[in-house]
């Protein structure tokens, strides 16, 4: 099992890489623990994730080949 | 009535030039059931806060996630008003204070249509492009905006 | 805030070109206070009447009075909107179908005043310039248009 | 007394000539009877007067100087 996770905006500010890549994570709950675990500056801040490009609200099952992103609000225009 | 609905990318390098404006708008010359063309431009302010000053803008996305976005964006659009055209560029990198990061052109037989849709597609390109700017200041600090 | 108050013409001869769109943007790159343009253009179109086709509008207008009028409409603008500039071009004469004959630039701080005022502004011109245009027909007939 | 009467838009199509200057004319009431007089195509005409750019509801007193506009329905844009 191999995850693809993003870092967009003032995330990277506490992850310095934009993405990682994971083995075994069940679904979004777990990676986020796990990503608090390795940067902890991420528990407090403010992000929506995506999963393949489309926006989860709920908990959301991840599986091989995923793509995860992390994103804080947006700021474009 | 033939829409334009190919997909094709929204980003441009660094500031959008006036000249981009000018070409797109020439483009649009020949189309003789266009009435009406709404465009919106977004400018870096040199705004101040904390007594240092914006200089500049550095812009990165989710480019992928974003396109496709757009492309939805572009149905909904496309269904809800009677468009001939729409055409949404922003930067990426760093734009300078005083120059254009957002270009949004709107073109339509009629007046109301154009407006109407180009306002509400500048409010929806805010809300749901996954794009981030981060203020560079005049005294080595920088922060991340946040659209309201 | 400064605001540009000064009163020229709002008269082109013919068409408005889409270089002097580009041209008129590039004069407010420097302006590091504004943060929106919203930008109207009109274009004639070669609509249907009857088995003929308009082929172009001729534009008159009583210049000395729609001058006047657009002096106190920018007043009324300014106080009611917070703008930075606002400029209006109108052409006279002859424009064909696909060519831009009405020009309105808006600029302001913020992205909701300059679009606002924009379409407001556009309302306002139809309705209160002393302007006429007379449509022309690939046959050999012409008819004056109205605004509604 | 004389008074500059200014012709715009379809009118032009009734009174051939964009305007014209008249001798004695008490006020706007008795300037339309005239020009009507004058230009017969100008009674079904529908159409705004304005005395020196400003634009006038009610019948209006003329006076020497004056520049009195006939103007139909606007259609710039």
């Amino acid at each position: 099992m191999r995850i693809h996770v993003l870092f967009f905006g003032s995330l990277t500010d506490a992850t310095v890489v934009p993405d990682i890549y994971l083995e075994t994570v069940a679904d979004t709950a777990a990676l986020k623990e796990l990503l608090i675990q390795q940067y902890p500056l991420l528990r407090t801040a403010k992000y929506f994730i995506a999963v393949n490009q489309k926006m989860v609200q709920e908990n959301t099952t991840l599986k091989t080949g995923d793509t995860v992103a992390l994103m804080p609000p947006f700021s474009g225009g | 009535m033939m829409k334009e609905k190919k997909v094709s990318t929204i980003f441009v390098d660094g500031a959008i030039p006036a000249q981009k404006i000018a070409d797109d708008i020439q483009k649009h010359a020949g189309k003789r059931d266009i009435g009406a063309h709404s465009i919106f431009l977004g400018q870096v302010r040199a705004d101040e806060k904390e007594g240092a000053l914006v200089t500049a803008i550095a812009y990165t996305a989710y480019e992928a996630m974003a396109l496709e976005k757009m492309m939805e964006i572009r149905e909904v659009f496309f269904t809800k008003y009677d468009l001939t055209c729409m055409h949404v560029y922003h930067s990426l990198g760093t734009v300078a204070a005083g120059e254009i990061c957002l270009f949004v052109f709107v073109s339509s037989k009629h007046r109301k249509a154009a407006m109407e849709a180009c306002e509400e597609l500048v409010e929806v390109i805010k809300k749901e492009l996954p794009i981030w700017g981060k203020e560079i200041f005049n005294k080595q600090v920088s922060t991340w905006k946040e659209n309201k």
